[in-house]
């Protein structure tokens, strides 16, 4: 049956899930937990890239009335989300095997964290707005369990901030995908927009109002202000592969609504120009700067990184919202290679908090000669994270902001290269002392640190890391073929 | 006289109610059989009622132009439909839940009369006789209001009473202006005053809105939504069946027999008529979920949300649009659906675990972990997350607001949203600790639950949980039900 | 306006009688007085009936020397309803009287508020 | 026609007769005349009725050799036959369902004395619905006020005395203003037969001279029957009178007595003086505020009430607000509303003293609610006539109270405005008041009781409890086959004025 295969992708991690709750003999001993945990991850990575060269299809699951059908999709959006969302959560799944030695309810957290990999599978294939609506919900309460993990009063705080921001946002998006249903064409998605635009049920400046709540409702899983006051609050209670993904990948599931909205139901076309564009851009500048400005304030690590997390994201949103080719182009590999560095450098953290039990940046002192490799790694990433060549976030902040300028918007055109810069230079704030002083730091007031142990992970944590690092670094040089087909895609969208 | 079937299904609980305190029996077994098959030959002959076509049957002509009549139509199928699948269900489950409580003869009386009563009320063939039946319905419940016979739950049925009166007080003043304008109160699918010149509109007008804001007391309405919330005293199978399904949608059933069937979506459209309570639906819907925010005993909570939804429903319905008026219906079977089966389970806390409020659901999930699950069902259901019904018929109420334009109901909407998300809040936050909270040390221990209550809550939810796969035929059923009232 | 009030002397009496007797009535608390008032209101009543039933010149209508000419008696009704008048009159105060005896003998005194008062201390 | 036409007279000779006859006669054989005699009046009066449904026109019966103008004479019509069937019918069955309470109130040698008076009401009662002569009516005014301030002292209590007391006062007061509004009428019109004094009062209406008088005598004899019917804000005897009487007597008084004088009042104000000149001298609107104001006052204070009986009392009031309120709008619709309302209420009332009596009873003989809770359980069958007849003053469907609220609201219809506006509100504002006491009540009476020794009480009497369901089947009639009754009424209008 056509299509079989993404329901299988969705499906497997999910099954996956259910076997690890309901069978008992795969508990009894570690090993056999992380074999099979590994084993589905490494199959639903297979799955997910046998329905990248699938090609374009689409599999209507079942009709909830004539109107609302529950449809799954493949195309060059969903392939290029469900890859990099698959990936970062193999590796990051490999890496928590030794890392979750630590913590309690291990069952639990593994069943979790395959049922959210489910949801997210099912969110980039969704084919039409309910249904992508009904996965990112879904996604919310499966991934509210692991905020929730430590079941410590924060995180039980953490837990129901993130519960109530999400469900906010989504019904903003709700109210969107109601109003916008009458208005458009297709139920399903279609490249380019499928609105109705000269017959709408309500005025022009009406309908840009209810697209702008729209789009920032989605905007919340993105960190996007004025709906980011949950990230920080959640995910530094969450453990930290956990972490991990939650700021690397489901960040980008609300970068992904947003996309689906922008430019298969509403169409760029309608948006260009108008006030929508100017204030969402605007936003998406604003929490650029103020999450570089928070990150750089925070001294606990991994709220650095989250912070950053909120910066990082809202540049995919900057070059989305210019709603140009290059710029879409800059936030596709921006996305891309976000989410291959912030999961790096959230498992490097994850690995000093395993180790060390450092969480704060100013002990991190002379760490680089304890654990070097993890060190080196987290100098790559954040290297590439403040954007110099030839790490890969440098490309992608080249193409947003020679998008930018290319697209002669009035005032955002100039503005987003300038904020995009700033945050930079914020980033290398942030990010670069720490790593300097991991490997020159606590030399000059001679302390002993040469005297603590060795400290260097095992190569269960080391090896997912560095594999991200060699990617960011290849992907950096050699990125043509990734341009290329995002180039492909973004002329298909506009 | 084939109709008789119809006064069947109606008499037969009544009368069956009525010998259960009469005859002395046996053994509680012997009883609850009784009570049991008489339950479902009632929903037998309520099935064959809906499915057959039988004609109307007039049984009193009280004086020339009032008269006891009976017949089914569409809406009326529906409503009847709903009560006869759901009360044998409910029935099974106060078997178990009032094992051994003190008068439970007649509690059982009354309940079976009820159910007779709720028929009738969806089978009434003009507002006379579905007045009646809502005045029965009315004094019928109460004592099963104040079941636990203590000053609280009294001041609870009376409280009951004076507003279900009190509300009964002002549509009869409609039906006086009906009787006398439209000389008849037979429902007429699209109104009495359709393809008629209509000279006393205005009159007509006001008169609609007395009976709107009489049968809104039942239906729970701000600013007479009080007795709802203080109702939840009531032993849970009331609570569950009568004040969330039979009573409270006799009373939206009323309204939509008065807008469509009597006065006609003509007289009322685009005049202060529809304005006033539509505006009035609106802010119940927000309302109603802020209170249930606020509350923190789970019984209340739940009937708190109760009196936002079943605004949803006359606000669809007041939109006086066919997908309006279909969404709303479409609402009124899903609500209840859901919100039976969440108090049921609520019930189960509350009487087998000693949980009133919501911050005693700590960790109970880990005693009951299927029962918790359906509970956390339920309230995604409520919430409104597809593919469960809930999203659905909220699908729906958004697309009739959506087209029908205009500014209330875009405002509909926004509370319809607002709305949403507080169920979020209010149910899904309860839902996440039953499973993830510790149940306190000194907490009572939580008693066996019976079989019979086991059977119903998996009934009930799996017909919840199918409900939102299979909803096609329903949805048709409606849509054909509510095309051509307009 | 006097020659209109000696016109209708008797009116006028019995006007007067009725106001007395009616202020008797309300204002007094004793009892006696009360029926007493009442009495003298229901007298007025009387001279008042009998004053309207009479006409100058006419006779009492008992037929005599055969004249059966209507016009030459007065009409009989107004008297016949002063005398049943009396009758009712004479009835219900012998009532209300017992009722005093009754009253007095019980509380020992002829005020009615203060019966009233008494009473209520009894209790139902 | 034929001998039935003499049936009216013939029942109102009964009654004296057997007033007469009851004096000596020992209390059980007194009881038993009195039943006999009461249910010939009511089979007598269903026969007239029966007659009177096949004619177009009243026919006039004369008393005596005198034709009118000056003999006396009564003038029967369907309205008075079918009201005559009523209240004798209510009368019979209180009568059968509550004498076996009255030895333990009244002393055995009184009993048949009490009888005399139920004899008496009778024939009065009879006597105002069918006399033509407004003097006549005077005198059973009279003599109904003393039976029925018999029928109240006849309990042994202090308590009673003062409420007959009261009552005798207030009463005899209207008494004499009736009289003295009658001797004003005759004084300008030199009329008492009904039809004649309607001629010359229009004589004297349209010519203009004795205007004012007219008012006067107007004014007078409404008001004071109104007094006697308890009307508000004249209703100060009531409350006392009805709830220290034995419950018999208050059924009685409320059920019987003051609907006589109800009818009595609506033949002067049409077949008298004529509609017409009442709505233009602004007595009908004076009733019609009355009646507002006592249907919401009185139930008001009934809610404050903390004895049964009061309470009940004060609902009378209510009651007879909703008749004053057809009566003052002056239509036919509204005179149609308020007669059905006199035999709804009647029918009910009576129940409900009655069943209030055998409460109290197995509540120690206490009136206060507390004393009360449980009593429904303690005699079932009182409780359920309660609720029923509490029903019915609530105004549910399938009782009197429902029809005759609906006629009294279909009959503002036609008025528009603030008027209908105000009878509509005011219906709707009292029916929920009547709910919060009755219900109250019933709920009451149905609660646990208190941890009192209540007395063992024999049960009802059979036959009484056989009365009473025939008395609940007769508000169920009204209530459900409401058609004929109202049709008759409205036929029996057309003959009556």
């Amino acid at each position: 049956m056509e299509g079989m295969l993404l329901l299988i992708a969705i499906l497997l991690p999910a099954a996956g899930a259910l076997m690890l709750t309901l069978m008992p003999w795969l508990n009894e001993r570690r090993e056999d937990r992380c074999l099979f945990v590994g084993a589905i991850l490494v199959m639903e990575c297979v799955v997910v890239a046998l329905v990248a060269l699938d090609g374009q299809r689409t599999l209507v699951l079942f009709k909830m009335t004539e109107q609302l059908p529950i449809a799954l999709r493949s195309d060059g959006t969903s392939r290029i989300f469900s890859a990099v969302m698959a990936l970062m959560w193999t590796v990051s799944g490999f890496f928590s095997f030794s890392y979750m030695k630590h913590e309690q309810n291990e069952k639990s957290y593994y069943a979790f964290y395959l049922m959210t990999l489910a949801s997210l599978m099912a969110l980039t294939l969704s084919g039409t707005m309910v249904t992508m609506y009904l996965f990112f919900e879904l996604m919310t309460f499966i991934s509210v369990p692991m905020v929730l993990h430590t079941r410590t009063k924060e995180a039980v705080a953490a837990g129901i901030k993130y519960l109530i921001y999400s469900v906010a946002g989504a019904t903003m998006g709700l109210m969107g995908i109601f109003i916008l249903t009458p208005n458009i064409s297709s139920a399903y998605f279609v490249e380019g927009g499928s609105l109705l635009a000269g017959s709408l049920t309500i005025s022009k400046d009406a309908f840009l109002v209810v697209i702008f709540i729209t789009l920032v409702g989605f905007g919340t899983k993105a960190g996007m202000f004025p709906m980011h006051g949950w990230l920080p609050t959640a995910h530094p209670v969450a453990p930290a592969p956990a972490s991990a993904v939650l700021s690397g990948v489901i960040t980008k599931a609300g970068v992904l609504c947003i996309f689906r909205m922008v430019f298969y139901v509403i169409g760029a076309d309608f948006i260009r120009g108008t006030w929508v564009q100017w204030a969402l851009l605007g936003c998406a500048t604003v929490t650029v700067f103020m999450g570089s400005m928070l990150a750089l304030r925070e001294k606990v690590l991994k709220k650095r990184l989250a912070y950053s997390s909120v910066s990082q994201v809202s540049y995919v949103l900057c070059g989305l919202y210019m709603l140009d080719t290059m710029a879409l182009d800059g936030a596709l590999l921006q996305l891309v290679f976000h989410a291959l560095t912030k999961d790096a450098l959230f498992l490097c953290a994850g690995a000093i908090i395993f180790k060390t039990g450092i969480t704060r940046v100013e002990e991190m002192h002379g760490l680089g000669r304890r654990m070097p490799w993890t060190m080196w790694m987290f100098a790559v990433c954040a290297i590439s994270l403040v954007g110099i060549p030839p790490l890969g976030g440098f490309i992608a902040k080249w193409y947003i902001a020679e998008g930018a300028l290319s697209t002669g918007a009035p005032v955002f055109s100039w503005l987003v290269p300038i904020v995009l810069l700033i945050s930079a230079i914020l980033t290398a704030a942030y990010l670069l002392p720490p790593s300097v002083s991991a490997f020159f730091g606590g030399m000059a007031d001679g302390e002993a640190v040469s005297a603590l142990p060795k400290a260097e992970p095992s190569l269960m944590m080391l090896v997912p890391i560095f594999i991200l690092s060699l990617a960011i670094l290849l992907l950096g040089i050699f990125p043509n073929f990734m341009i290329e087909s995002f180039t492909r895609l973004a002329n298909a969208l506009m | 006289m084939e109709g008789l079937t119809l006064l069947a299904a109606i008499a037969l609980p009544i009368a069956a109610g009525a010998l259960l305190p009469v005859v002395r029996w046996k053994g509680r077994a012997a009883r609850d059989a009784y009570i049991l098959c008489l339950t479902i030959l009632t929903t037998v002959l309520a099935t064959v009622a809906i499915f057959g076509n039988f004609p109307r049957l007039s049984l009193i002509q009280f004086n020339d132009r009032l008269s006891f009549a009976l017949k089914l139509d569409g809406i009326g199928r529906l409503f009847a439909g709903l009560i006869a699948l759901l009360w044998p269900l409910t029935t099974l489950y106060a078997l178990g839940y009032m094992r051994g409580t003190q008068k439970e003869i007649s509690f059982f009386a009354f309940f079976l009369m009820s159910y007779g009563i709720s028929l009738g009320i969806a089978m009434s063939a003009n507002l006379v006789t579905l007045y009646i039946f809502y005045e029965m319905l009315s004094l019928s419940t109460l004592p099963l209001v104040m079941q636990k016979g203590d000053s609280g739950s009294i001041r609870a049925g009376l409280k009951y009473l004076y507003y279900s009166l009190g509300g009964a007080a002002f549509a009869f003043i409609g039906l006086v202006y009906l009787v006398y304008f439209g000389g008849t109160t037979n429902f007429v699918p699209g109104g009495l005053f359709r393809g008629v010149a209509v000279e006393h509109t205005a009159q007509l007008r006001l008169g609609y809105l007395l009976c709107f804001l009489g049968f809104s007391v039942k239906a729970a309405v701000f600013p007479v939504h009080g007795w709802l919330p203080t109702a939840s005293v009531a032993p849970t199978p009331v609570t569950a069946l009568l004040h969330a399904v039979a009573v409270v949608k006799s009373g939206v059933f009323a309204i939509l027999r008065v807008t469509y069937f009597s006065f006609g979506a003509l007289v009322i459209r685009a005049s202060y008529a529809q304005y006033i309570p539509l505006a009035l639906t609106c802010f119940t819907i927000v309302f109603g979920c802020s209170m249930a925010l606020k509350e923190k005993h789970l019984k209340r909570r739940l009937a708190y949300s109760t009196v936002s939804n079943l605004s949803y429903i006359l606000f669809g319905a007041l939109l006086l649009t066919g997908q309006g008026l279909a969404a709303g219906l479409l609402h009124l079977v899903f609500h209840a659906l859901m919100k039976i089966t969440l108090f049921l389970i609520a019930g189960v806390y509350n009487d087998r675990a000693g949980i009133h409020e919501v911050g005693e659901l700590h960790g109970i999930g880990r005693d009951w972990p299927v029962l918790s699950a359906a509970f956390a069902l339920g309230s995604l259901a409520m919430t409104g997350i597809p593919p469960f019904i809930g999203f659905i018929s909220k699908w729906a109420l958004a697309q009739a607001a959506v087209l029908s334009g205009g500014l209330l109901p875009y405002l509909g909407l926004t509370a319809l949203l607002v709305s949403a998300l507080l169920t979020g809040i209010y149910l899904l936050v309860p839902s996440t600790f039953i499973f993830i909270g510790r149940r306190p040390g000194n907490a009572p221990g939580t008693k066996p639950v019976e079989t019979e209550i086991r059977i119903s809550l998996a009934a009930l939810t799996a017909l919840m949980l199918a409900a939102g796969f299979f909803s096609r035929p329903l949805v048709d059923f409606i849509t054909r039900a509510a095309s051509g009232l307009v | 306006m006097l020659q209109m009030l000696y016109e209708n002397l008797e009116q006028t009496v019995a006007v007067i009688l009725f106001g007395i007797g009616f202020g008797i009535l309300l204002l007094q608390r004793n009892l006696i007085r009360k029926i007493i008032g009442l009495n003298i209101m229901d007298t007025a009543v009387y001279l008042f009936l009998a004053s309207m039933g009479y006409i100058h010149g006419r006779k009492a209508p008992i037929v005599v020397d055969g004249v059966t000419d209507t016009a030459r008696y007065i009409n009989p009704i107004p008297a016949g309803l002063v005398l049943t008048g009396i009758v009712v009159s004479v009835s219900f105060t012998a009532i209300m009287l017992a009722l005093t005896i009754r009253l007095y003998r019980r509380y020992r005194t002829l005020d009615i508020d203060q019966i009233a008062l008494l009473a209520k201390a009894e209790g139902d | 026609m034929g001998i039935v036409q003499n049936f009216p007279f013939f029942s109102i000779m009964l009654c004296m007769v057997s007033g007469v006859v009851t004096s000596v006669l020992k209390p059980r054989a007194a009881l038993m005349t009195t039943l006999f005699t009461i249910g010939s009046v009511l089979a007598l009066s269903a026969g007239t009725l029966g007659m009177t449904l096949g004619l177009d026109e009243p026919y006039t019966f004369m008393m005596g050799h005198f034709p009118a103008p000056w003999g006396n004479e009564i003038r029967i019509g369907s309205l008075e036959a079918l009201m005559a069937t009523g209240l004798s019918a209510v009368l019979f069955v209180s009568l059968l369902a509550g004498h076996a309470r009255l030895p333990s109130l009244v002393t055995l040698q009184k009993l048949n004395l009490y009888f005399i008076m139920m004899d008496l009401v009778m024939a009065a009662t009879l006597v105002m619905i069918y006399t033509n002569d407004l003097f006549t009516a005077y005198v059973f005014i009279e003599i109904m006020t003393i039976a029925s301030c018999a029928l109240i002292i006849v309990r042994q209590h202090g308590h009673t005395l003062v409420a007959a007391t009261r009552y005798m006062v207030m009463n005899l007061l209207a008494s004499g203003l009736v009289l003295l509004g009658i001797s004003m009428l005759y004084g300008i019109t030199g009329h008492l037969l009904m039809e004649p004094l309607n001629q010359s009062v229009r004589e004297i209406y349209e010519s203009g001279t004795y205007r004012e008088v007219l008012t006067v005598v107007i004014a007078l004899i409404t008001i004071s029957l109104g007094i006697k019917s308890a009307m508000f804000p004249f209703h100060a005897w009531a409350p006392d009178a009805y709830s220290f009487a034995p419950a018999l007597s208050s059924s009685v008084l409320s059920g019987i007595i003051s609907k006589a004088y109800l009818f009595l009042l609506i033949k002067f104000l049409w077949r008298v003086i004529g509609i017409d000149i009442i709505q233009s001298q602004q007595i009908g609107s004076f009733l019609f505020y009355c009646g507002i104001g006592g249907m919401l006052v009185a139930s008001v204070i009934a809610i404050s009430q903390r004895d049964i009986r009061r309470m009940i009392a004060y609902s009378s009031v209510a009651q007879v607000g909703y008749v004053y309120i057809g009566i003052g709008m002056g239509t036919l619709a509204g005179l149609t509303a308020a007669l059905f309302q006199m035999l709804a209420h009647s029918a009910a009332k009576s129940l409900l003293f009655i069943s209030t009596g055998e409460l109290t009873r197995v509540s120690g003989d206490h009136k206060r609610f507390h004393y009360l809770h449980g009593a429904g359980h303690r005699d079932v069958l009182a409780g359920i006539v309660f609720t029923f007849s509490a029903m019915s003053m609530v105004g549910i469907p399938f009782t009197g109270g429902f029809i005759s609220k609906l006629q009294i609201a279909l009959a503002s219809m036609p008025f528009g405005g603030s008027i209908r506006a105000l009878v509509l509100i005011s219906l709707a504002i009292s029916t929920l008041l009547n709910a919060v006491y009755f219900l109250h009540t019933v709920v009451s009476i149905y609660r646990k009781a208190p941890d009192i020794e209540y007395p063992r009480n024999e049960r009802i009497p059979r036959h009484a409890a056989v009365a009473l369901v025939i008395s609940m089947l007769m508000t169920l009639y009204l209530g459900v086959g409401s058609g004929p009754i109202i049709r008759i009424i409205e036929a029996g209008i057309k003959m009556f004025a």
